[in-house]
């Protein structure tokens, strides 16, 4: 227990190192985009005063040294991570605003890539070099080179348009005072309404769907051809001979060991599913960071740009984190090596 | 091993409630879309019920401050929620009172006195005074965004007399200052400083700006109830509205910033949009239009569609070149891109007050185009010098527009590249001379409906580096042409300046080509509404008819 | 003896690869009768291991070729889903390698639990876990608490075993099937899981196949003797007839070099290769490495034939000299 | 015996038969499986229609600025396989023509990245427990933090929106992969016997590196960079899809579909066509890549 904490402390702090030199690394990066981020934000028409005005605010007439200085106090001291450009709002506020829808399309996402992969993969591998096992290859082929963004205008188009199914994009909307967590499905059931929260999940299916189903597909066929790998291992065999029930066979003894590498690469999907929703968020018109991020980007807002990235680190940091300490969790004989 | 089990049945189960209760609303959803899309049958319960409209702008801006924005998506919330001294008349865009019932000047126009009307309430009850009027032309021109740049240089301070009394002074003599007013939206000063924060305006604080990031503060027969920043807006009637109201106008407009065009033309076709702007592609509108439920006018824009070229480089920088691009442009063809749009020789829509009828502009003919070619600097080496043109990603059609002058330039001898450029990229790209490409195509739009303020946006240095103004004129000459102009007071002598520079413009630098006229052609559920825009009385500024108060709920 | 608990008739293997056809076991038959200790004695790659896992129904993993007259366990077929039931029913298995046979990502405990729970339905907890305390306490498990409590990995090469063995019998089968349950292990402890292993046989009145090539335990342990090479069986009979009069010249070969017994030792021993199964030989597959070889064995491949007067004694060869000792000397 | 295996080492490089002997022994095991020859076949067609795209198309200047809105909107007929576009062009050509960009970004990416990414990688496993590998270690993860779309768009943001740019972008993005997978061979490889054994022999590591283990990780690496191609044609049509790359009226296939997207469902074709292009392409390369991953990875075992 005690060395499990002391590595997730050691983790801890080297993410944190690894985040402040990619947050100067930003900073300076911006310094050298051409084209001042500050008159393209407040238009043509602004005059020079309030030009300079906001470039002084934002520390951006001095040098990067101490802008930087100055942001990294802010952050540290008040948790403030400056000033948006685009939204004229503190980033920090934007995050609020915007993080948590994404992170429940990203949740609901990396849930269906966990259930539909492993299951469709298991199928798979169950009934290997059969009929199931080559239509749902066959699917799985197809989920991963197809462009997320083809799936999200079919499903749209038939499942909300023709079919009437789901919602034509778009979110539920809350009235502030009911905004919590800002995640929807949450905020939903806290104010006990359950309708709202099924139309919220309704509203939520086809957006995590496109997102998803690439990674899906590509979930499916890792954790179909780990299982076929201990399908012939002796331990596997020798469960069988010895009479252990087909079920436990399959869920049990065959999925346990196949689960250690479905989960690695399982979090390098989840990890990288907020950087690719933009496209389904814009499709499926849900206003949220990964949108928020590309906005940044494309309007060189200096301190969204440093927070985006910064938040994209943490993201990725945790989730290896968590798939580390699941691969540990599933595997004894890293586990055991590690406490020796 | 037991809990993951339970943990994997558990998202089984959570994932099969998902796509079972899909299953179970979809009759829901469905029974709403009918209603909505055939409303013939359900009319007398559907009446009471329908009283919110849905309507979409191509954007939703980030905040909807009167002293920041000055786009068009900010225009049409504007028009909403704040008022102004003047009303621009429906059919001729003359000034006409509205929260000032009358105006006298004195001192050859450098001294203006605004009796106001003392009847008018903000949309939280507070009554309007002369000080909010001083508190609003101090507030715009402090924070110096939006359209501060036409009063900055003009108003040189306000005075209030008494409640209903104020008094303009002006810096210089400006012609069109009445005309202008229409853009100086009065806010409700007692509000704003009652949620006044800490920041750069002095004792004013942030001067409300925070506050107005999701509220507003005006006495429009609406206000901002919901404010979903980039995303959507829910306006509520005032109740507070000193005027009248129609009693059919919808009780609350929702707002959706919408670009993409399939989502468009389901939302509508499935009835959960009403209204769409209109910056639609032609396809869009005529597979639209083929629902008879549905109809579109043309609402011409305060300005036009340009081609810029861009007068400081190789080889757009030679007055020949120039003059060749023009006669190689067929505007009849473009015009047919979209389906018929009014052409105009001046470039300034001959609509505008202001605009002369004594220019001719370069008719199209390949021939002539060569000619003028084979004059300039650039004769024998034009295929060193690629000619970019470079068009708005997402404005509807332009990048046929810009296909098409390709097209026909490399048929007279041009290299051409063609770039479609975000939005952000374009202002970017705007900013220095070497990033500017040779053409651009984008609309450019006036204040006020006056040919000054279009001549002011389009061509003087002041906006040289924006996208208003990719050509880099920078003629001193042509400054002060219309510095001189906008300074006339004398109606007469304005109109004969406005020619005159229009004359200069047209013969002497060539630096655009007017494609023709702007119009947003708006596309609408009849049975849901109607509108004055879709009787054919159309306001000749655009976003005066999209002032909701004037709807009609059906 | 009683009746046949295993009976395998006229089985070939074939596995096809790129070359062409390997035919590993052109026809085999084998039996094992109730209570019988039976071993299979050959090289590596005789194909000892393919006729084991053809006889537990877990061929079917691997891309082959069976076909067979008859493969009855217990006097049921091993066909199809049912054969394969019966096949669990009746045959229990230890593997070669215990640090491969046991679910390194599961405890001992769940493991023996999961076997137990099929076999004994509905149990109370207790019941089970005396069961489990049993089996182990029955392999001379020290600690049998903590192993239940560990994962294979905390366990020594020799205590996997013993879990495996414990594990197989736990299931109530007449037959055993140990296929070389001590190559894996160190020398010192082989001797002990061997004889764990006939203990437990003999106490509780199974039958045994005992695959392995170290002779002197095979020797010590099982009733009769099938001599494999290159997937044929060339000579078979009761344990003690073969080590006092090996007929065969390969059985002579492999006995001669049983002190050499690691590693290679066997290769060693006789000079030369098992012959490519992708090109057999024509005649006798051993022809090529054999010190009597002559012009029929290369052209005709011998038939096992029963030896006259003998007891239950079969042999193929065509030079058979019936002599006392083997030649040593011409196969060093 | 190191002596004799140092030996058969070098004779096994020269002979030229074994591997002659070793290619006829892969091939036999790759194309008992039609998936791989399907895969096979579309990147070899791929491959020349991308080569030849001007000379294969049918109406090569509709790559450009050819407009003919007249025949706009025209359904798929004899004369236009895949139908014609909102200007009247014919998308077959333009769907052949947009491969090359495709290709060409991919192709760019992949030597990058393989530059970079394996010269770090065998660097790192060179220096293996020093400052140096622990710094190459932290860069890489730097990078991989950060979403390679995102990342991609960065680059273009900052610099200048073309496809040069893109696939700078897209391979800043996508190299830390192949330090990494190289970083892991390297490593593994080193406690190989063979390894081992020259390296008692007192070779030096560098030379190992280069003579031992480059030629043993190349088959790795050729994989990946198979089923990369495919990837990487899948980012980069994701970033045109938002406008990114390539800029009209040069066609890319992403940015086809994303046109195509404002007229549907009338004119299916202008989103179908491309989108089937990308799919069909993309699944060469995974099949191709899946089919190598076999044969090659069964060789290793």
């Amino acid at each position: 227990m005690k060395e499990g904490l002391i590595y997730v402390f050691k983790r801890f702090i080297h993410i944190l190192i690894i985040l402040l030199v990619l947050s100067f690394i930003v900073f300076s990066f911006i310094r050298l985009i051409p084209g001042d981020p500050v008159k393209s934000t407040l238009g043509p028409l602004a005059s020079e005063e309030s030009v300079n005005r906001m470039t002084h605010e934002l520390y951006l007439d001095r040098p990067l040294v101490v802008q930087y200085g100055h942001w990294l106090k802010n952050v540290v001291t008040q948790g403030d991570f400056g000033k948006s450009l685009l939204t004229s709002r503190p980033v920090s506020l934007d995050i609020k605003e915007y993080l948590p829808r994404s992170l429940e399309l990203c949740f609901l996402s990396a849930l269906m890539i966990l259930v539909f992969g492993v299951l469709f993969g298991t199928i798979s591998a169950v009934f290997r070099n059969t009929w199931i096992d080559n239509v749902i290859r066959f699917l799985t082929y197809l989920g991963v080179v197809t462009p997320p963004y083809a799936f999200g205008v079919l499903f749209l188009l038939i499942f909300s348009y023709l079919l009437k199914w789901f919602p034509i994009g778009g979110l539920p909307r809350f009235s502030p005072e009911n905004v919590r967590t800002g995640m929807l499905s949450i905020d939903a059931l806290l104010m006990g309404n359950f309708s709202l929260f099924i139309k919220v999940l309704q509203s939520y299916f086809l957006p995590c769907l496109s997102l998803a189903i690439g990674s899906i597909a590509y979930q499916a066929r890792i954790h179909r051809s780990a299982m076929v790998e201990n399908v012939n291992a002796d331990f596997i065999a020798f469960a069988e001979v010895a009479g252990v029930s087909k079920s436990k066979l399959i869920f049990k003894h065959l999925m346990k060991p196949s689960f250690i590498p479905t989960l690695t690469v399982y979090g390098l999907q989840v990890a990288s599913l907020l950087g690719n929703a933009f496209i389904i968020e814009s499709m499926f018109r849900i206003n949220g960071f990964s949108q928020y991020s590309l906005n940044v980007i494309l309007n060189k807002d200096p301190y969204g740009i440093v927070a985006v990235t910064f938040i994209f680190g943490v993201i990725f940091a945790v989730v290896n984190l968590c798939i580390d300490i699941g691969v540990v969790a599933l595997d004894p004989r890293i586990r055991l090596k590690g406490a020796e | 091993m037991k809990k993951k089990w339970i943990f994997l049945t558990v998202c089984l189960m959570a994932l099969m409630g998902l796509v079972g209760c899909s299953g179970n609303k979809t009759q829901e959803t469905g029974e709403k879309t009918q209603a909505a899309v055939a409303t013939e049958a359900p009319v007398s319960a559907e009446k009471t019920v329908r009283d919110t409209l849905r309507t979409t702008q191509t954007a939703i801006p980030d905040t909807c401050d009167p002293a920041k924005g000055s786009g068009e998506n900010d225009d049409l919330i504007f028009v909403n929620i704040y008022e102004t001294l003047v009303y621009p008349n429906a059919t001729t865009g003359d000034a006409e009172p509205l929260l000032a019932t009358s105006w006298t000047s004195d001192n050859d126009g450098l001294k203006w006195t605004f009796t106001l009307r003392d009847d008018v309430k903000f949309s939280d009850g507070t009554p309007m005074t002369a000080n909010d009027v001083k508190y609003s032309v101090d507030r715009l021109i402090a924070i110096g965004e939006g359209f501060s740049y036409i009063f900055k240089d003009v108003i040189a301070s306000v005075d209030v007399v008494d409640d209903t009394t104020v008094v303009f002074n002006l810096k210089k003599s400006f012609g069109p200052f009445i005309s202008s007013l229409i853009k100086l939206r009065i806010v409700n000063s007692t509000l704003l400083k009652a949620n006044q924060l800490d920041g750069n305006y002095g004792e004013n604080g942030d001067y409300g700006t925070t506050y107005l990031l999701n509220h507003s503060a005006g006495s429009g027969p609406y206000y901002i109830s919901t404010f979903n920043v980039n995303d959507s807006v829910y306006l509520t009637e005032n109740s507070n509205y000193w005027g009248a109201i129609n009693d059919k106008a919808p009780k609350s407009v929702e707002i959706t910033g919408l670009l993409d065009a399939a989502t468009s033309k389901m939302l509508l076709n499935s009835g959960e949009v009403d209204l769409l702007h209109g910056r639609q592609v032609s396809t869009t509108l005529k597979s639209l239009l083929t629902n008879p439920e549905f109809a579109t006018t043309s609402i011409a824009e305060t300005g036009m569609n340009y081609f810029m070229m861009n007068t400081k480089k190789a080889p757009t920088d030679d007055l020949h070149i120039r003059k060749a691009i023009s006669y190689a442009c067929d505007r009849n063809a473009m015009s047919a891109i979209y389906g018929g749009m009014e052409l105009s020789d001046s470039p300034i829509p001959s609509s505008f007050w202001g605009a002369t009828d004594d220019v001719t502009t370069y008719p199209y003919s390949e021939e002539d185009a060569k000619k003028e070619i084979a004059l300039s600097s650039y004769a024998n080496n034009l295929a060193d010098y690629p000619v970019e043109i470079a068009y708005i990603q997402g404005n509807g059609d332009t990048g046929k527009l810009a296909m098409l002058l390709g097209s026909e330039l490399e048929a007279v001898g041009f290299t051409v590249k063609i770039s479609e450029v975000p939005w952000v990229l374009f202002c970017d790209n705007a900013a220095t001379v070497e990033t500017s490409p040779s053409i651009t195509n984008a609309n450019s739009n006036a204040s006020y409906p006056e040919a000054g303020s279009l001549l002011e946006v389009k061509f003087s240095s002041m906006t040289a580096g924006t996208f208003n103004q990719n050509e880099w004129i920078l003629d001193d000459k042509l400054d002060a042409m219309i510095a001189d102009s906008l300074a006339t007071v004398d109606n007469d002598a304005r109109l004969a300046k406005y020619a005159e520079i229009q004359k200069y413009l047209t013969t002497d630098v060539v630096p655009t080509i007017n494609t023709f006229v702007g119009a947003v052609k708006p596309i609408w559920n009849t049975s849901v509404f109607s509108w004055p825009a879709g009787e054919g009385s159309v306001h000749v500024l655009e976003e005066y008819n999209y002032y909701y108060a004037d709807f009609m709920m059906k | 003896m009683g009746q046949n608990v295993l009976e395998i008739n006229d089985l070939s293997v074939k596995y096809k690869v790129y070359e062409g056809v390997l035919d590993v076991i052109p026809d085999l038959s084998l039996y094992v009768q109730e209570g019988e200790r039976v071993g299979l004695v050959g090289e590596t790659g005789s194909g000892k291991t393919t006729v084991l896992k053809a006889s537990a129904a877990i061929l079917g993993n691997t891309p082959a070729i069976v076909n067979k007259k008859e493969l009855k366990v217990c006097g049921l077929s091993i066909d199809g889903i049912r054969g394969k039931k019966n096949v669990r029913k009746n045959v229990s298995m230890i593997f070669q390698d215990p640090s491969t046979s046991l679910n390194p990502t599961l405890k001992i405990q769940t493991q023996m639990l999961d076997i137990l729970k099929s076999q004994f339905p509905k149990k109370s907890k207790g019941f089970y876990h005396e069961m489990m305390m049993r089996a182990l306490k029955s392999v001379s498990m020290p600690a049998p608490e903590r192993v239940l409590d560990s994962y294979p990995i905390q366990l020594s090469g020799g205590m996997r075993q013993r879990v495996c063995i414990s594990m197989a019998l736990m299931k109530n089968t007449k037959i055993i099937i140990a296929d070389e349950p001590t190559t894996a292990l160190d020398v010192t402890i082989e001797e002990q899981i061997l004889e764990l292993i006939d203990d437990l046989v003999k106490k509780e009145k199974k039958s045994l196949i005992l695959v392995s090539h170290a002779l002197g335990t095979v020797r010590k342990i099982t009733d009769r003797l099938y001599v494999m090479y290159a997937g044929q069986i060339v000579e078979s009979g009761l344990t003690k007839d073969i080590f006092d009069n090996p007929h065969h010249p390969y059985t002579i070969g492999l006995i001669d070099a049983t002190p050499k017994l690691t590693g290679n030792g066997i290769a060693d021993g006789i000079a030369g290769d098992i012959p490519s199964y992708l090109n057999p030989p024509k005649g006798c597959r051993f022809a090529p490495r054999c010190p009597r070889a002559t012009q029929i064995c290369r052209e005709q491949a011998p038939v096992l034939e029963k030896m006259e007067g003998s007891v239950d004694r079969f042999v193929s060869c065509h030079n058979l000299e019936v002599s006392e000792k083997p030649v040593v000397s011409s196969l060093t | 015996m190191l002596a004799a295996y140092l030996q058969k080492l070098d004779s096994d490089k020269t002979n030229k038969n074994s591997r002659i002997e070793q290619f006829k022994r892969n091939w036999y095991k790759f194309s008992r499986n039609p998936m791989n020859i399907i895969g096979l076949i579309i990147v070899a067609v791929v491959i020349f229609v991308t080569i030849f795209a001007k000379t294969l198309a049918p109406h090569p200047e509709d790559a450009g600025l050819h407009v003919d809105i007249m025949n706009a909107f025209s359904k798929p007929t004899l004369k236009n396989w895949a139908g014609t576009d909102e200007y009247g062009r014919d998308l077959f050509s333009r769907i052949i023509i947009g491969l090359r960009p495709s290709m060409g970004i991919a192709i760019m990416v992949l030597a990058i990245s393989v530059t970079i990414g394996v010269l770090l990688g065998l660097v790192a496993g060179y220096y293996k427990g020093t400052l140096i590998d622990l710094l190459i270690s932290r860069i890489t993860e730097l990078f991989m933090s950060i979403p390679p779309l995102i990342l991609a768009m960065v680059v273009c943001t900052m610099f200048s929106n073309n496809y040069f740019f893109a696939a700078i972008g897209i391979a800043v993005a996508w190299w830390p992969w192949y330090t990494r997978i190289t970083y892991n061979l390297v490593t593994s490889l080193s406690n190989e016997l063979f390894i081992v054994y020259t390296e008692l022999a007192g070779v030096k590591m560098m030379k190992i590196i280069i003579r031992e283990m480059l030629p043993n990780i190349t088959s790795s690496i050729l994989t990946k960079m198979t089923l990369d191609t495919g990837s990487i044609i899948l980012v980069a049509s994701s970033m045109s899809y938002v406008g990114l790359g390539v800029q009209p009226p040069t066609p890319s296939l992403g940015s086809m579909v994303s046109e195509g997207i404002a007229y549907l469902p009338e004119f299916w074709w202008l989103t179908v066509m491309p989108a089937l292009a990308v799919v069909v392409i993309v699944m060469g390369f995974n099949l191709l890549g899946d089919g190598l991953t076999d044969v090659l990875s069964v060789e290793d075992k």
